[in-house]
């Protein structure tokens, strides 16, 4: 047994609480679980059940926290969890769940199943079993600042290059704005029309902003791989920097899982209560219209539909804000069959998106998002997370559909009325 | 002989395994403890375990169109049990005269005979799906059987009994329900009241978040 | 050895139901069961005649042959019998009875019938005479206690006898022999006295036992 | 039959033979039943004209109404006589419990021989690596559901009609007397969900049961059971198709008659529960006899033929050589899936090796 292993088994032990206690002792092993994930669905193997993907972290529980498994471990009867635990699931574990928790909103006794992965992730990665792809990104999110690499010296590179196409001065490291601006790598090499987007707006609806320098990156690979440390590590560096500028709010960017990662486990992985409250992009563009500062004129024809990404809305809990937005800004906005909580995740979620070894089964997951737009029959989908961007646009262009995929923000930027004229 | 230890010492002995049981299991998991959530809340936890306890009844959509049969079954088993457990004449005269004396009104015969209908359909149709879907198949575990297989015995032997005219039938019928609730607090069948933690616990953590789960 | 055997008289039945009652009473029979009853057939026409009807105690019971238990039992004085803790309440006995003997307390949904309760002749069933228990599943036992069923007792026209079949059959023959005379002077037979008429005691006019 | 208290009763008088010999056809005629009892020695017999042996006899032949006024109330209480009772008595102890006690034995001995003499079914073909699935999960569901409702009323309906002269022997009375008690509350209670359960397997196999063109050849041929040739036949051959037209329409005489059997609360008398008892037996122990041979092919009777049931998928070769037509339109849907996808999909546990290679060798 080697010495990760038996750090991973206490790693796991660890995370074994009262939810999760009361969890296993629920589950009766009913299934419905499985009709609720992507992964089982589009592939009919059962091994892609939910609460299946969990059976390392119930062994040892079974063994620990029952009757009958203390019981066998005192007679020597019931197996420990071993390594070879680890191994096969690593993929259940890693490449087959996208944390999207819709298994947790069907689950007839109230499981939160998706909280048990991430929870049992956190063993598997202090016992070395996570992916490549993953253990990389996290790597360099610790040493360079950001899962892809991306440096301040590349944000500036991309900041000067919004200045030069808005006109606009993008404020940095300003003392005392009111909010400070976070992004996810992802939008600052793939999507820099969203910086540009959000300069605009805020500029025309004189938001006091900022960005700090020493801490621009929102996403969170520690959550994602389930090490605690890592994540709390790069919550913190946020955290810090947030309090060294003074602002009074930090804006999660559009990217789904770096707002539950800085808005709902922050506070929970440093310890502490911010000082400073968080807002998601869409949220504060929902509150500037409400307020009236937030001007916007035209509406899109096209008819339009909304990918709802899971950590924003399902484990974030921003649901009416997109509605709200998109209506204001499209003519015909069409929900799709499953929408806003019961959405289907665009199956990049959770980490998927890093993990090179999952693109197969990753694009066999997606034939559930090409059946919801089929259905919907809308060729514009709206959706505000540029993993799910990224995600989906692969799956489109491998489906060969027709499908357009835009963010959010940068629609309602594309109607700001500026100045009193249509921009 | 047997039948006063079956009336007597093992009820009394099942009834108390059961209580302490139960009891012990379920502190067992509130001292586990859980950390407080630190992050600002959007919505009412307390709400949202409420919520969550009573919404999780009614299925989702996406449940109901892709399992009906199963989801059927479910309905017809628990409450099936649910009304010939308490309701049903015997049992209460049972509950009044060994338990808590207390005795309320009793569903007329008839309609026991139908709830014990309903439960033998839903449990039977559920079973067969644990055995033949591939997913239950995979997930099952012996706890699970032995689970079905005792609940199953006590409505069988119960249903056997139904004339209430032989003392063998209702001793086989009160040792069956004595050896499931010696069972009960070592087994899944906990769910019966972990149902409400578990369900509060995510409908607290998605109540904060503003998401109604 | 007797043969209990109980005769009803549909020339003396008065439809007065003194038999149903007593029998009741005496066995404490619970509700819904009645072990004797009294059909009357034509009600208010031309030919109108009453018989108090229980079980019959036959020799070779049609209950006793199709009980799926086999809870039946006759005595050594000819008294069919059953045996209320084999009797499962399957109603056979009930299906196959060319009387409607067999009573159930209950008919209720899915065939709840409870346990088959008939006439005992006043026997009680196979627990120890006059025992408690006896006492409450099967209602009297006037048999050991040398009393014949209450219900004949009770008759105040006489028209139901129970007995001995020896007995009461000598009884009816005396009556019969009477009745003859009765028939003749008055006509009053109940569908076609004529073939009674050859009888040659023709004279006398009050029946006597 | 000899009456010897007749002639007692009989005070001599010449001119009363003719007379007498008629009272003793009335005698008889109100209860055959006891007139027929061979005079035992400890019992005297009772040969006396019953007063009401008239009116009896006069209700017996309908000459009178057979109903009557009483103030007893209950379902037939005004009846005073039973007119199928005895009819139903004979049918029951004379016919149905000899007849078909030794029909079902027939049966199973039948099945015996012929399992003797001509062994497995096997598949010709040996097993392939390729499945075509057969049946969903919902259809083995129902299908299992029904069998398991089937199997239990058809045991404690047996130990029911036979108890007495097979149980009763071996038991006791007591003993059995409380099996019974069991078996009858089991019987009625679980009785309607096999109307539940005929439902849904009604309404799912329907369609693939009505008959078609190559029906009659496969009833020409014997379903293949004469000779070595395999038939021709589509999803469901004319013997299955056949059987389940049986279940549903002899299973609806079972299950109506069960209704009026079990709920005796709308005032149907008599008469009607013997005719439902009729026909609930016959039909019941019909069906039985079909279900032993249905039990018969799927396990010993046949290699392969219980698959599709159990794991949802069955063999290609076993297809092919039974339900040929289906299997070749099946296969080229495309529909054969190799054994590892089947595994994967199934997740079926594979049995201990030794059982399997018992299973594999019975066959060959």
């Amino acid at each position: 047994m080697s010495e990760p292993f038996d750090q991973g088994v206490q790693v796991l032990r660890q995370q074994i609480d009262a939810g999760i206690s009361a969890y296993f002792s629920s589950c009766v092993h009913c299934g419905l679980c499985a009709e609720a994930c992507l992964f089982y669905t589009e592939t009919d193997n059962p091994r892609y059940t939910p609460i299946h993907k969990l059976e390392p972290m119930k062994k040892l529980w079974r063994r620990e926290h029952t009757f009958w498994g203390k019981l066998g471990a005192l007679l020597g009867l019931s197996e420990p969890l071993t390594e070879a635990d680890f191994s096969e699931w690593e993929t259940l574990v890693y490449d087959s769940c996208t944390l999207c928790g819709r298994c947790s909103m069907v689950c007839p006794v109230g499981n939160d199943i998706t909280d048990m992965i991430r929870k049992q992730r956190e063993g598997f990665s202090a016992a070395g079993y996570a992916p490549e792809g993953m253990k990389e990104a996290t790597r360099r999110a610790l040493e360079i600042g950001s899962p892809m690499g991306v440096t301040y010296a590349t944000l500036k590179a991309a900041l000067a290059h919004v200045e030069k196409d808005t006109g606009l001065n993008v404020p940095v490291d300003r003392q005392g704005a009111d909010y400070m601006t976070l992004f996810s790598s992802m939008e600052v090499v793939n999507f820099p029309e969203y910086i540009a987007a959000i300069t605009r707006i805020f500029h025309a609806a004189g938001v006091s902003w900022t960005i700090s320098s020493e801490a621009f990156e929102a996403t969170n690979s520690g959550i994602q791989i389930g090490n605690k440390d890592a994540a709390a590590e790069l919550v913190n560096r946020v955290v810090t920097a947030a309090e060294k500028l003074g602002v009074k709010s930090v804006i999660s960017p559009e990217c789904g899982h770096a707002y539950m990662a800085i808005r709902w486990e922050g506070p929970n992985l440093i310890d502490r209560a911010y000082p400073f409250e968080v807002v998601h992009i869409l949220e504060l563009l929902d509150q500037l219209k409400a307020e009236g500062r937030l001007r916007l004129a035209s509406k899109e024809n096209t008819p339009m539909t909304l990918h709802d990404p899971c950590q924003i809305v399902r484990r974030g809990g921003v649901i009416q804000p997109p509605r709200e937005l998109l209506n204001s800004v499209a003519e015909h906005f069409i929900e799709m069959k499953d929408h806003g909580v019961m959405n289907w995740c665009c199956g990049g979620g959770g980490g998927v998106s890093a993990n090179e070894r999952a693109e197969p089964l990753r694009l066999q997951a997606f034939n559930r998002k090409k059946q919801q737009l089929d259905e919907s029959g809308v060729d514009t989908m709206v959706t505000a997370c540029a993993n799910c961007r990224i995600i989906l646009e692969e799956g489109i262009e491998h489906n060969e559909m027709d499908t357009a995929v835009i963010s959010l923000t940068e629609l309602i930027a594309d109607h700001l009325l500026e100045g009193g004229k249509e921009n | 002989m047997i039948g006063q230890f079956i009336d007597g010492p093992l009820w009394t002995f099942s009834l108390t395994v059961f209580l302490i049981g139960v009891v012990w299991r379920i502190a067992a998991i509130l001292m586990a403890g859980k950390r407080p959530d630190l992050a600002t809340p959007k919505g009412s936890a307390g709400a949202g375990a409420l919520r969550a306890v009573f919404s999780r009844f009614l299925p989702e959509r996406t449940v109901t169109t892709q399992g009906r049969l199963p989801l059927i079954a479910g309905y017809l088993f628990h409450l099936g049990l649910f009304a010939l457990l308490f309701f049903a004449q015997p049992h209460i005269d049972f509950i009044a005269e060994k338990i808590t004396g207390l005795s309320w009104p009793a569903m007329p015969h008839w309609a026991f005979i139908v709830a014990a209908e309903f439960a033998f359909a839903g449990l039977i149709l559920l079973w067969l799906h644990r055995i033949l879907h591939p997913v239950t198949r995979l997930l099952s575990d012996l706890d699970d059987h032995i689970g079905a297989v005792l609940v199953f015995l006590v409505m069988l032997t119960g249903c056997l009994a139904l004339a209430q005219a032989f003392e063998p039938l209702r001793l086989i019928h009160l040792l069956s329900a004595e050896l499931l609730l010696i069972y009960f607090p070592f087994s899944k069948l906990m769910h019966a009241f972990t149902f409400v933690m578990s369900r509060s616990y995510t409908g607290a953590t998605m109540g904060r978040k503003g998401v109604n789960a | 050895m007797a043969r209990m055997k109980f005769y009803c008289d549909p020339e003396r039945c008065i439809e007065c139901n003194a038999c149903v009652t007593a029998c009741k009473n005496e066995n404490e029979v619970p509700w819904g069961v009645n072990r004797r009853r009294v059909v009357t057939i034509n009600d208010g026409e031309e030919g109108e005649r009453s018989l108090s009807v229980a079980c019959m105690h036959c020799s070779d019971a049609p209950c006793a042959t199709v009980c799926p238990v086999d809870c039946f039992y006759t005595t050594q004085d000819g008294v069919v019998l059953h045996d209320k803790d084999i009797c499962i309440g399957c109603g056979y006995c009930f299906y196959a009875c060319p009387f409607g003997a067999p009573q159930f307390p209950e008919d209720g949904a899915f065939a709840t019938r409870g346990k088959m309760d008939k006439c005992t002749f006043c026997a009680g069933g196979p627990e120890a005479d006059n025992s408690s228990d006896e006492q409450r599943k099967y209602g009297s036992n006037r048999l050991a206690e040398g009393k014949l069923p209450l219900c004949a007792e009770m008759c105040s026209t006489k028209a139901l006898l129970a007995g001995d079949a020896d007995t009461i059959a000598d009884i009816y023959r005396k009556r019969i022999i009477n009745r003859s005379a009765s028939v003749m002077a008055r006509g009053v037979s109940y569908r076609d006295a004529s073939f009674r008429a050859p009888y040659s005691a023709a004279g006398k006019s009050s029946a006597k036992e | 039959m000899i009456r010897p208290k007749i002639l007692q009763f009989d005070d001599g008088d010449g001119r009363s033979a003719g007379w007498l010999l008629l009272l003793l056809i009335l005698y008889s005629l109100p209860l055959d039943t006891i007139a027929k009892e061979p005079i035992s020695k400890d019992l005297p017999a009772a040969a006396v004209l019953n007063p009401a042996a008239e009116l009896w006899r006069d209700v017996r032949q309908r000459d009178q109404p057979t109903t009557g006024s009483t103030q007893v109330r209950g379902v037939d209480s005004g009846v005073l006589i039973n007119a199928y009772g005895d009819q139903w008595r004979k049918f029951r102890m004379q016919q149905l419990i000899p007849v078909g006690g030794y029909a079902l034995m027939g049966i199973v001995i039948a099945l015996a021989v012929f399992y003797l003499m001509r062994g497995k079914v096997p598949i010709e073909g040996s097993e392939s690596d390729k499945k075509l699935p057969r049946y969903s999960t919902y259809e083995r569901m129902i299908h299992w559901f029904m069998a398991s409702i089937f199997l239990f009323l058809a045991i404690t309906g047996l130990i029911l009609l036979f108890g007495r002269p097979v149980l009763i022997p071996m038991l006791g009375k007591e003993a059995f007397s409380i099996l019974a008690s069991a078996c009858k509350e089991g019987h009625n209670l679980i009785g309607p969900l096999f109307l539940f359960a005929l439902i849904l397997v009604f309404s799912q196999f329907v369609r693939r049961n009505i008959y078609q063109k190559g029906d009659l050849n496969w009833l020409l041929k014997g379903g293949g059971i004469v000779g070595k040739k395999h038939v021709s036949s589509n999803f469901f051959n004319m013997g299955e198709k056949t059987m389940f037209w049986m279940l549903v329409f002899v299973g609806a005489v079972i299950v109506i008659s069960g209704l009026v059997l079990v709920f005796p609360l709308f005032g149907q008398g008599r008469e009607w529960m013997e005719l439902a008892h009729v026909g609930h037996a016959i039909g019941a122990l019909l069906m039985i006899g079909v279900i032993i041979g249905h039990i018969y092919i799927g396990t010993i009777g046949m290699q392969g033929a219980i698959e599709g049931m159990k794991t949802g998928y069955c063999d290609l070769n076993w297809a092919k050589e039974h339900h040929d037509l289906w299997a070749g339109r099946a296969e080229e849907r495309g529909e054969a899936l190799s054994n590892e996808e089947v595994a994967q999909l199934t997740h079926n546990h594979p049995l201990p090796s030794s059982l399997g290679v018992r299973t594999q060798e019975a066959g060959k």
